[in-house]
């Protein structure tokens, strides 16, 4: 009784605010669009330093927003592996000499590879960019995981920590030297602006797709031991 | 009406949907998918509402590729947290009784 | 800013000071707290001195700064503050005394210092401050640093009492809370100035003004226990001798009598007041609680219970004095302000004494104790006459005032009250003394200490003695100058023609 | 005309996967699901003119949170489990 | 100047998280001192500044907005940035002696500490509707980190339960960003207000703002969507219980009242404003009430947060349609009442920590006759219980004084009602603790005493809390300084 009651609820309840959503959103579709901003961007398109203009938000108009959304990659990063089992991030459970494995593994990886640099070096004037070529490398690192492939840069030693900052490191360290040079937080210098574009996409590209993979190797597997525990609270 | 208004308003569908199993679903897994979902309908509303009159715009669609980032991330973050709490706890929701009608024999 | 705007803030700040020391101070550091403690009294004492006389020549102290948007803290010594300040200091000294002696060897005595210093600076603070919200500060101030007094014990029964404190104490500061925000919005930051605000406040306001007052009178009337809001005074009993002492002596009832003067003097103004018709309620409201308490007190067997109900009923003599129109009948109350702290603190002092020598704790159990402890009840007898209103003691000083206030502001029915109550009065203590003086004990007294020449310890044996002989002096010397009487005289001439 | 048929197929088909996906009774298929959502994710983005958030979605939406999904649906114990991996039982 | 102290302000706790990344605990803590004293340094630099020229605009990467993010850097908002560095310090050099350096996975306390600390200074200054989002995140993220730290079974069903809810919390936030966008074609607070100063208020855009108020009040834990709070707070350790009361449920607060104050009254209406004082009154009943019957002594402290939440919501119809003075002293109150719940709050669950760590138990019981002992933490949560009861002198108090205030000269009369039983609600759970630990009985006899430096934070702090009440009005005079519109470095 109580379970249909409250089933009913949460179905009006999201019924109506579906209702509303549509509704206010058609409103608005109706309403005349004051928003000049993409003839803004177009406009200053060519002092960004990049061709592509999504690019160009996201590493130099907004370049704040990927600063700190790449923050919150690494914060998972983090909190996944001090989840893990402190011994190896190793899962023996997921070796499997599977041959179907291990023949999409001789064909994918290195096309994966190329995919990955070319999105990489796409982004600046075409679609693509550092997210979807981490993404592409973290995809190709979870097949040859799947594959049995150990790769012991994954164990939680400063070699991972290492590899989860780098990208964030590079991008706060441009970040902050031109404030250093008394211009503004994440301001290029004049001149630079695309040779740095390129350099921190190239590092993002790493480090997402290391805390990508890091996070899915993470995942304790079902026979680690309880971690001891020292909580009083 | 142009068809990035029907993806808008597809969009707010999927929130809907994503919402109804955000709230009502007990499995941890499928409130995750839920959330997911949710989020494309986000994510369709941010881009195809102010793409309805002035054509292609690259700012939501550049928050929209920020807010792609975020989300695997909290995915992938939840995904560590349930497994390691399915680990300690055997159980699948939130709830106290582990009636959870997903769990495998254990 | 000059010396004379500091000198309240160290009165204040002596106690303040002493206290954190105190808490700071080891549990074995005995001889060192209690040298803190007794510095610490005589040092604010000698500043409460200093001020009356600035207050008699006119000099102002004070200090006020901006301290919320809009409110400002003031503190400020003006006659009447004087008069409370005088109070505390001087019972803080006894008190300490009499505590450190009552208190010997036991248990949590650094906790119990440090918090009644804390209670005597929040006494002072309500004394010295300027406005209402300053004095409210100060109010909620007391009720938390009483809390771990009241169950310093820490048996199930001292934490009930506690809690029911608690609760009847924080309600009353809510409702003064709202009161007070009220008032503000209505009228604005309002200093306490003898004559008040109101003498020609807008009619429009008067329903609100009326309203806040009921509000103002409700929530001080928890501290000062008018009835109905008396219950959590005979509760409160169960704290230790010294605790009862202050409390009901001087700072928390007093804190609440002294809050209703400062509204109906320094807030509403006498005259405004009256015009509101809400003095003579309160006159009413006040001689019920007199004679209701005087029953009460009769039906006790319990010592302190009966001491208890005997200040509910003798609290709301300073509240009729005021709420009688007439300066004569104003000058009675507020010198019972003073009579009823000097007289209440001598009985429980050697109800303390009772209970800390011989074990007595009912009344019952008092026969013969006078031959045992013959300085102990000479106090006790003087305290209980003045209570009663023997001439030449204070309580007679008191009632005669009160008295022929209440002829000249032809309030005739108030002399009636004062009978019947000193009647009361006579009989719940006469037969106390009856059994002290002239019946045989009924069984030998426990012996297991020896106190050397005196009957109970020395610091228990000097304060009731002390405070005794000065219920006689008040009484003896009211015409003097600097006498209380004078001095209320003096505050209530200023009250009435500003 | 074809694009809003188009169009309004893909919204359709997205509404649809979204509900199966949280329907589904088994756990396994809600995340295949799921993943097939993701493809028509990516399409629709192609359709709304953003490229960029098309790969993005291939690659992260439908590639790697179906894996890491179907990873945790294996360690939870879905019942598909066994049949899905054979012979690799809880140690 | 300014551009280094706020490139200061940016740089220093993203900079030591990846340091402290890198290292181990115990070096960590060295670590972190330094940055603490950096960032400490650059927060009251920057507080004096704009205390002496008044606030400005950053641009950062040296765009304006719209095209790229501004960060408003005001009176208020640096306040809370010196509130952050304030309570943070607190916390993490508490935490620095409270943690078992010896647990591996203690090591990630350090990073998710100073990104939370960074998420924190993003939401204080932040204008850019999205930025706020991604700050969020930033610190919803480290926040349930912090609370999974260690992996027991139950601070991971807490953990979860408030990852989800604060990814709800943020989707629907976002959903607001997008209708916000699709509407004005900005994502600038200032350039959305500046754009309805011209134009007449749009149809349809109030379900905008009320989604993003929504979301956001889910992530404050705002009754009835509280349920996810108790649990979080009260498993974590003490100190990241102490960031996440003080600080992290306010980040979203703020951005709350920001975006209410300044869309409010074009876009919000009476019901809503009452509706939402309505619950956050509910809140102050129900929280208080369950505060009262929690057995553990954490949980009454995080059920007290629930109530003390509810207060802040009363910004809302107390700032709707009434007169500038009313919404002046709402404001003031409000603030008030974040700085002090945040410090009290702060010094609660730390020296509940000590507590808990001298009598060995989290149970209420447990504390019977500790006062025995004299310890300074029960002073310290005593002090910071009398800011939560609001009463005087604290900084709770005046806030109260203020919110009364307003009540009244709004008419507004059943807040006050509120208020007052909340006040007395509050009373009787911190008096709860109070007789728990001056019970005289068989107790134990033993009592651990916590290292010097656990127990003077949290004291610190309290009278901090304490303080606030006395010099409130010279604290809100900086945050009423004026903002020039269009200065900008």
């Amino acid at each position: 009784m109580i379970r249909t009651l409250r089933i009913l609820a949460i179905t009006l309840a999201c019924v109506a605010f579906t209702g509303m959503l549509a509704t206010s959103i058609w409103t608005i579709a109706g309403n005349s669009d004051p928003g000049n901003l993409p003839q803004l961007l177009s406009e200053n398109l060519d002092r960004s330093g990049v061709e592509h203009p999504v690019t160009a938000v996201l590493l130099n108009f907004r370049s704040y927003d990927t600063l700190l959304e790449i923050g919150v990659l690494v914060i998972a990063g983090i909190a996944g592996i001090s989840m893990a089992k402190t011994a190896s991030l190793e899962d023996p459970q997921l070796r499997t000499a599977d041959s179907l494995l291990y023949a999409l593994q001789r064909w994918f990886v290195p096309l994966m590879l190329v995919l990955a640099g070319y999105l990489l070096w796409a982004g600046a004037d075409r679609p693509g960019g550092a997210f979807q070529a981490g993404a592409v490398l973290a995809a190709t690192g979870v097949l040859l995981r799947l594959g049995g492939v150990p790769m012991e840069f994954l164990r939680p030693g400063l070699l991972l920590r290492l590899g989860l900052a780098l990208g964030f490191t590079v991008f706060l360290l441009v970040a902050v030297a031109s404030a250093i040079a008394g211009d503004a937080f994440l301001a290029y210098p004049p001149g630079m602006t695309k040779t740095l574009i390129v350099v921190i996409e190239s590092v993002l590209t790493l480090s997402i797709a290391m805390v990508l993979l890091a996070l899915f190797v993470s995942a304790p597997v079902n026979d680690a031991e309880d971690p001891e525990e020292g909580s009083s609270s | 009406m142009t068809s990035s208004l029907l993806y808008a308003l597809a969009g707010a569908i999927l929130c809907g949907i994503g919402l109804f199993g955000l709230l009502w679903l007990s499995h941890l897994l499928r409130k995750l998918l839920a959330f997911n979902i949710m989020g494309s309908g986000v994510f369709l509303v941010m881009v195809g509402l102010p793409q309805h009159q002035g054509g292609p715009d690259p700012v939501p669609q550049a928050l929209v590729l920020t807010g792609i980032v975020v989300a695997i991330a909290a995915t992938a973050l939840a995904v560590v947290l349930i497994r390691r709490y399915f680990h300690l706890s055997g159980m699948t929701g939130l709830e106290d009784e582990p009636a959870s009608p997903e769990r495998g024999p254990e | 800013m000059t010396l004379n705007a500091w000198i309240p803030v160290f009165a204040l700040m002596t106690s303040l000071i002493a206290s954190l020391v105190i808490f700071a101070l080891p549990e074995k550091g005995y001889r060192l707290r209690t040298w803190v403690n007794l510095g610490a009294a005589l040092v604010k004492l000698s500043l409460v001195v200093v001020m009356v006389w600035g207050v008699f020549q006119g000099v102002e102290y004070g200090l006020s700064f901006t301290m919320v948007p809009g409110v400002t803290f003031v503190l400020k010594a003006d006659a009447l503050s004087m008069m409370f300040a005088g109070l505390s200091a001087v019972l803080w000294l006894l008190t300490t005394i009499y505590a450190v002696g009552y208190l010997e060897d036991s248990p949590n005595r650094s906790r119990f210092f440090g918090f009644f210093s804390l209670c005597v600076a929040s006494t002072m603070g309500i004394a010295l401050a300027g406005n209402l919200f300053t004095f409210f500060l100060f109010y909620e101030m007391l009720t938390l640093s009483t809390y771990p007094l009241v169950v310093h014990r820490g048996t199930e029964k001292a934490l009930r009492a506690g809690r029911t404190y608690v609760i009847y104490t924080l309600t009353g500061g809510a409702v003064l809370l709202l009161a007070i925000a009220w008032l503000h919005g209505v009228a604005g930051d309002l200093p306490f100035r003898e004559g008040g605000h109101f003498m020609d406040a807008d009619p429009d306001i008067h329903r609100s003004l009326i309203l806040i007052f009921i509000l103002l009178v409700a929530g001080l009337g928890v501290k000062a226990a008018i009835f109905p809001l008396h219950g959590w005074l005979p509760q409160a009993m169960v704290a230790p001798a010294p605790v009862s002492a202050l409390l009901h002596a001087v700072a928390v009832v007093k804190a609440g009598a002294f809050g209703i003067v400062r509204v109906v003097y320094d807030i509403y103004g006498v005259e405004a007041s009256s015009a509101l018709g809400v003095l003579e309620p309160l006159a009413w409201l006040a001689a019920f609680t007199i004679l209701y308490g005087s029953f009460r007190a009769l039906s006790q067997t319990d010592l302190k219970r009966r001491l208890a109900f005997s200040t509910v009923s003798q609290v709301s003599y300073i509240i009729l004095g005021i709420s009688l129109f007439g300066p004569v009948a104003a000058a009675g109350g507020l010198v019972h302000l003073l009579h009823q702290g000097i007289m209440k603190i001598t009985l429980f002092f050697c109800a303390g004494n009772y209970a800390e020598t011989l074990g007595i704790h009912r009344i019952d159990e008092m026969d013969g104790a006078g031959r045992r402890m013959p300085g102990t009840s000479v106090a006790f007898t003087i305290g209980a006459f003045g209570m009663i209103g023997a001439p030449p003691l204070a309580g007679f000083i008191t009632k005669w005032t009160m008295g022929s206030g209440a002829l000249a502001a032809n309030m005739d029915w108030v002399i009636v009250v004062l009978l019947s109550s000193s009647l009361l009065n006579a009989a719940y203590f006469l037969p106390v003394m009856h059994r002290l003086w002239f019946r045989e004990p009924a069984g030998s007294w426990p012996e297991e200490r020896h106190w050397g020449r005196l009957e109970t310890s020395a610091w228990l044996f000097w304060p009731p003695l002390l405070t005794a002989v000065m219920t006689v002096m008040v009484g003896v010397l009211a015409s003097l100058p600097f006498s209380p009487l004078s001095w209320a005289e003096l505050i209530a001439l200023r009250e009435y023609s500003p | 005309m074809v694009e809003w048929l188009l169009d309004g197929l893909l919204v359709l088909a997205l509404v649809v996967t979204a509900a199966a996906a949280l329907w589904s009774a088994e756990l396994f298929r809600a995340v295949v699901v799921f993943i097939a959502f993701g493809v028509l994710m990516a399409v629709a983005w192609v359709r709304l003119r953003a490229p960029d958030i098309a790969l993005a979605e291939a690659a992260i939406g439908a590639g790697l949170t179906g894996v890491l999904l179907l990873d945790a649906v294996s360690h939870l114990g879905g019942k598909r489990r066994r049949a899905h991996k054979p012979g690799d039982g809880r140690q | 100047m300014t551009l280094w102290l706020m490139a200061g302000l940016l740089f220093t706790p993203l900079a030591w998280a990846v340091l402290t990344l890198l290292t181990d605990f115990s070096r960590g803590r060295l670590v972190t001192w330094g940055g603490i004293l950096v960032q400490v340094l650059v927060s009251l630099g920057l507080w004096l500044t704009v205390a002496r020229d008044g606030g400005f605009h950053y641009g950062l990467g040296g765009w304006q907005a719209p095209l790229g993010i501004e960060l408003r850097v005001d009176g208020l908002a640096v306040t809370f940035v010196l509130l952050t560095a304030v309570v943070a310090s607190a916390c993490g050099l508490h935490a620095g002696v409270y943690i078992d350096p010896d647990k591996p996975w203690h090591r990630y306390f350090w990073p998710l500490f100073w990104f939370l600390w960074s998420g924190l200074n993003v939401v204080w200054l932040g204008g850019d509707l999205f930025n706020l989002y991604v700050g969020l995140e930033l610190i919803s993220l480290s926040a349930v980190g912090l609370v999974a730290l260690g992996g027991k079974a139950n601070a991971l069903r807490a953990s979860l339960r408030y990852l989800l809810a604060a990814l709800l919390g943020s989707l629907v936030y976002l959903l607001g960003v997008a209708l916000m966008y699709g509407q004005f074609g900005t994502l600038s607070i200032a350039g959305v207000v500046s754009w309805l100063g011209v134009h007449p208020v749009p149809a349809g855009s109030g379900l905008a703002l009320a989604l993003m108020v929504t979301g956001l009040a889910l992530k404050t834990a705002l009754f009835p969507l509280h349920r996810w709070l108790p649990p979080a707070h009260g498993i974590a350790r003490s100190p990241v219980s102490a960031l996440l009361s003080a600080l992290v449920v306010k980040a979203s607060f703020y951005m709350a009242a920001r975006l209410w104050l300044e869309l409010g009254e074009p876009l919000g209406n009476l019901a809503a404003a009452q509706l939402v004082g309505l619950l956050g009154s509910a809140a102050v009943v129900w929280g208080s009430w369950l505060a009262c019957r929690q057995p553990q002594l954490k949980q009454v402290v995080a059920y007290s947060s629930v109530a003390q939440i509810g207060y802040l919501f009363l910004l809302f119809p107390l700032t709707y349609s009434v007169s500038e003075s009313v919404s002046l002293q709402a404001q003031q109150g409000i603030t008030l009442q974040v700085i002090s719940h945040a410090l009290a709050k702060a010094a609660m669950f730390l020296a509940a920590g000590n507590l808990i760590l001298s009598a060995g138990s989290n149970r209420v019981d447990a504390l019977t006759g500790v006062s025995r002992f004299l310890p300074f933490s029960l002073f310290s949560f005593g002090l910071a219980g009398v800011s939560l009861m609001s009463l005087p002198p604290t900084g709770g108090f005046a806030a109260k004084w203020l919110l009364l205030q307003a009540s009244l000269g709004s008419g507004q009369w059943w807040w006050i009602l509120v208020m007052l039983i909340g006040g007395l609600l509050s009373a009787a759970y911190v008096f709860r603790i109070y007789r728990a630990s001056f019970l005289e009985s068989a107790g134990p006899d033993r009592f651990y005493h916590p290292a010097r430096s656990l127990e003077v934070i949290p004291m610190i702090l309290a009278l901090l809390a304490l303080g606030l009440g006395l010099a409130s009005d010279q604290v809100l005079s900086v945050m009423a300084l004026p903002f020039e519109e269009g200065g900008s470095p």
